[in-house]
């Protein structure tokens, strides 16, 4: 087991009083901290190697390709996909959604087909797809969340008959960043590919979490992001199936992606490269690389493990606070290390305001999730969500300040 | 906690646990909505123009206690107040949120003269009267916040 | 005058050896180096401030906001546009240009139309407009270059005859990476702006080297990428006026664009937030403005005048080796600071090769400009390109080292 | 500079000179073509198989030394070869340049072993063999060294 207490000293940013507290980093699900690590490694890059990439046969730009396409091989090993050329890198999950969403979409959807997807999407893997079926004159479903609190995950059942051969495409979140929902991935997968549909995970808030296996899981596309996962923001992969990749036009273009360019014309080098137009955010990628290493140093089975621990103890002590209300599931193996919740009467953006003044960061909003929240007859919610620097001291304030907060607006 | 006290004045949580004039007014000529899409606080903003005065006002919405309350309080202000003069008030109001300035001859709003310690908030404090304006503009469109620089 | 000496000082990666050499950093057309507060202010992002933006209420969120939205004004003052929301920051100018080739010619390109461009762009404002004129069934032309080396500039005689009201955009480079041609854009947006046709500026090569300004040039939309400015990877900008942004749609979708999310539709915030879907790459922006201020601090116009010393000295020094070819104009008003040149006999990887053992890093190829290349009877050149902390000393290290290669491949 | 006279050897040198069996071949009945993407070496090259024997084989294209040479020593090596030899042979050369042990009873293939100590050339070296190989295989596409991975 590591020690957590240890982790916590890897991270410069948690050592920093916020309005005279300590602060108490519970908005992870919007993004990460970074270990010292990570920070080093983009130090080193620009203070060492800094160079353009591919183009270059000069020393610096050797090993700033080496170290770039290295790290494509570090994540490649880090989700376990066969090949590193099954790798794009992207800003994050938001655009890698967007280029299946575009190149896919465009190639493959025509009218009559159906999308699916879930109730409780992020807006990132919702648009595009509204925006892809629209464009193709496709129709864009939803697979129901079951339970007036959303505790009875995905209805499977309806699955049945949603799941048609009209169906090409089906994507989903592996972990709902506001229900704090672990979806059946793997299951999920296995029955797209039953009737032909290529399948699309948002791994944003698991990837970092907990162990990931492409090739287990089956999927066809995934994405996720750097900086939900202890690395730096602005770099972000597309995971997609070799097969699928090469049949597939470029989303962007430009410099770096081509064969042969005439002034009509152009012709395109096989995945990765194709869909990595411009200069990629090199040092980005390499940040990403360290992050990596820096949780597989850990163990992401730890850090899950870690995260229910935390996750279990907050919503036992959350539960008793009056007239709270707790959405998603219960703890356990549907949840993951992050709590949404709302008071009768408080306002989320107050609680998250008194939480600053106790130097605790939450998140107060629809967390990218409107339709969600319309559905739960909500209009906001406070999340904590944790990571591999929280403690149960931790919650233990968060439940202070939550008490303090309930007082102060109380009748 | 003396930041908090002075955001969260006791005007404020009266206001946003007794708010005046909610709900859709019935005789309302005119209408807006108003949205803050980075929090999901919403106000709707109903009113009737009795010739080029405010006869009656109502708002309708949800959000945090500084947008219910500051809209709740409007209402109370702008009663019987023409355009120019809604317009000339709002103008206090945000130098009071931005500055943290409230002149001493104005009460009520100067309440929310805390805000300006809390910049994320005073899109909150703004909310209502973006839409009440909006209103009086004959402008039945969203306002959102995002456009406006407060 | 800043002393150009104490500007080394200011770049770690400048005091190492190549091959045993002094590193001689030539290669500042691909990417430049980072000064030390570009690389503090990333560091001190991530060690203090690091959060999401925009969407949190937290202290951590709001410093972080503050931070982001600060760096865009400080972009906005730094090409002088006349509002922060005209700045969209994007991964770089590739993505910018892609932004602007999709969003504006979906919505306005029709078939008959035609979009113009220049005979030296780089692939990265050339394919875009290819994909952008295919979709539509628009024609692309191109503005011819004169000379035989590319030495004429572009044919502004031409430009009577190519700019009719057909025209719906005209695209061009500032400064071309491969011949160092300053191009007349003030003149060039007035004469598009007389037919009606919308300007997109490729500032890649320019904006980190003199100063420049989009309200006296008079353009629609520029691009740039913060890599090649000091900036970090990752991270560029697309400036548009105001009054075309809020007409466009936008290009990539999901969180944080939209007013209103339903299951079948959204609704779109303004520009800038409308064209930045998902977590943006927040320390980049944040090191861009950094490197604005260092630019800044020292001059553009010293920098461009430094540029200009450097590449007079090189020509000078260039044109008297044996078999050299060089492209492009000759030193003066209309050539920027980088030098590209082919020697009979020898090829550029050679040539390349040989330099970086000599610890000196050049670029060797078509430098993403494959039809100029074929247009000069060319399939490659070597290209020196120049920056703020070179030498007139590494100049000359550069010449004793092409003139050994030089013997190494004579007969 | 050890390592870079280890690079352009020779051998390497005297083939970019005076490259051997260069130009279209006019009796070729296979054809192929390499690029080098990044760096924009093309080699194309023309074959003629009598039965299953390379009865004749020459290169064109544009590169640098190392592309040029290696093509240029290639077409002395191929002639007379089966495909199955040239593919052995071609598995000799890659070892050769990604190792930089070349066995001693390999003569001047074994000059490219230089070639290991900078990566990125390895693929100007491959370049033509590439060619070879696909036009062996009466695949007219154009090889990407891309698509490789050497
Ligand atoms: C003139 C020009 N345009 C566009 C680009 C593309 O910039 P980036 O690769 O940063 O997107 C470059 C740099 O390679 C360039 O020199
Ligand atoms: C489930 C989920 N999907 C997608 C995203 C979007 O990720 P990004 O903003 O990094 O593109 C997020 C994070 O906000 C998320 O939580």
């Amino acid at each position: 087991m590591p020690d957590w207490n240890n982790v916590r000293a890897d991270f410069p940013i948690l050592h920093q009083q916020v309005n005279g507290k300590p602060l108490v980093y519970l908005d992870n699900g919007a993004t990460s901290q970074k270990p010292r690590r990570v920070i080093d490694a983009l130090v080193h890059y620009y203070e060492r190697d800094n160079s353009n990439v591919h183009r270059g046969l000069h020393t610096l730009s050797m090993r700033a390709t080496d170290a770039y396409e290295g790290a494509r091989a570090r994540v490649a090993k880090f989700i376990n996909a066969a090949d590193s050329a099954e790798v794009i890198f992207t800003r994050g999950t938001t655009e890698s959604i967007n280029l299946v969403a575009r190149s896919w979409g465009h190639a493959h959807l025509k009218p009559g087909d159906v999308v699916l997807t879930t109730e409780f999407e992020h807006h990132s893997n919702l648009i595009p797809w509204q925006q892809a079926a629209k464009a193709a004159g496709a129709t864009l479903k939803f697979v129901p969340l079951l339970g007036a609190d959303g505790e009875g995950g995905l209805d499977l059942a309806a699955l049945d008959t949603l799941l048609t051969p009209q169906v090409k495409l089906f994507a989903f979140t592996h972990i709902s960043n506001t229900l704090g929902t672990i979806n059946p991935v793997t299951e999920l997968c296995r029955r797209a590919r039953a009737v032909g549909a290529v399948t699309v995970i948002d791994a944003a808030q698991s990837v970092g979490h907990a162990p990931l296996d492409v090739r287990q899981i089956g999927c066809d596309f995934l994405a996720f992001s750097g900086h939900k996962m202890c690395g730096p923001t602005g770099i972000g992969v597309l995971y997609g199936r070799r097969a699928l990749l090469d049949k597939l036009a470029p989303d962007e273009t430009g410099g770096g992606i081509v064969v042969s360019v005439t002034y009509q014309d152009a012709t395109w080098k096989p995945a990765p490269e194709r869909f990595e137009a411009g200069t990629p955010n090199v040092a980005g990628a390499i940040g990403l690389a360290a992050a990596c290493d820096y949780l597989d140093a850990l163990g992401r089975d730890k850090i899950a493990a870690h995260d229910d621990t935390l996750v279990r103890v907050a919503m036992e002590k959350l539960s008793a606070l009056p007239g709270i209300r707790i959405i998603g599931p219960r703890a356990g193996a549907e949840r993951s290390g992050l709590v949404s919740f709302a008071f009768t009467g408080v306002h989320a953006h107050d609680v998250v305001t008194f939480a600053d003044e106790d130097g605790i960061a939450l998140r107060g909003g629809h967390h990218c999730n409107q339709p969600l929240m319309r559905k739960l007859g909500l209009t906001s919610t406070t999340r904590a969500s944790f990571y591999l620097y929280n403690t149960v001291e931790e919650i233990d304030r968060l439940v202070a300040s939550l008490q303090r907060i309930l007082k102060f607006f109380g009748p | 906690m003396s930041d908090l006290a002075d955001l969260y004045q006791q005007v404020i949580l009266d206001h946003n646990r007794r708010p005046r004039n909610r709900g859709k007014l019935p005789t309302a000529n005119r209408v807006a909505h108003g949205d803050n899409p980075s929090c999901g606080d919403q106000c709707s903003v109903y009113l009737r123009l009795d010739g080029d005065r405010i006869g009656d006002i109502s708002f309708d919405g949800s959000g945090c206690a500084i947008s219910q309350a500051s809209a709740s309080l409007m209402t109370t202000q702008l009663k019987g107040k023409t355009a120019a003069e809604a317009e000339k008030l709002f103008g206090e109001f945000r130098d009071i949120v931005t500055t943290g300035n409230a002149p001493e001859e104005i009460s009520d709003i100067g309440a929310f003269a805390g805000v300006h310690a809390f910049p994320a908030r005073i899109k909150c404090a703004t909310l209502g009267w973006h839409a009440a304006l909006n209103a009086l503009k004959g402008d039945p469109v969203t306002a959102t916040t995002e456009t406006h620089k407060d």
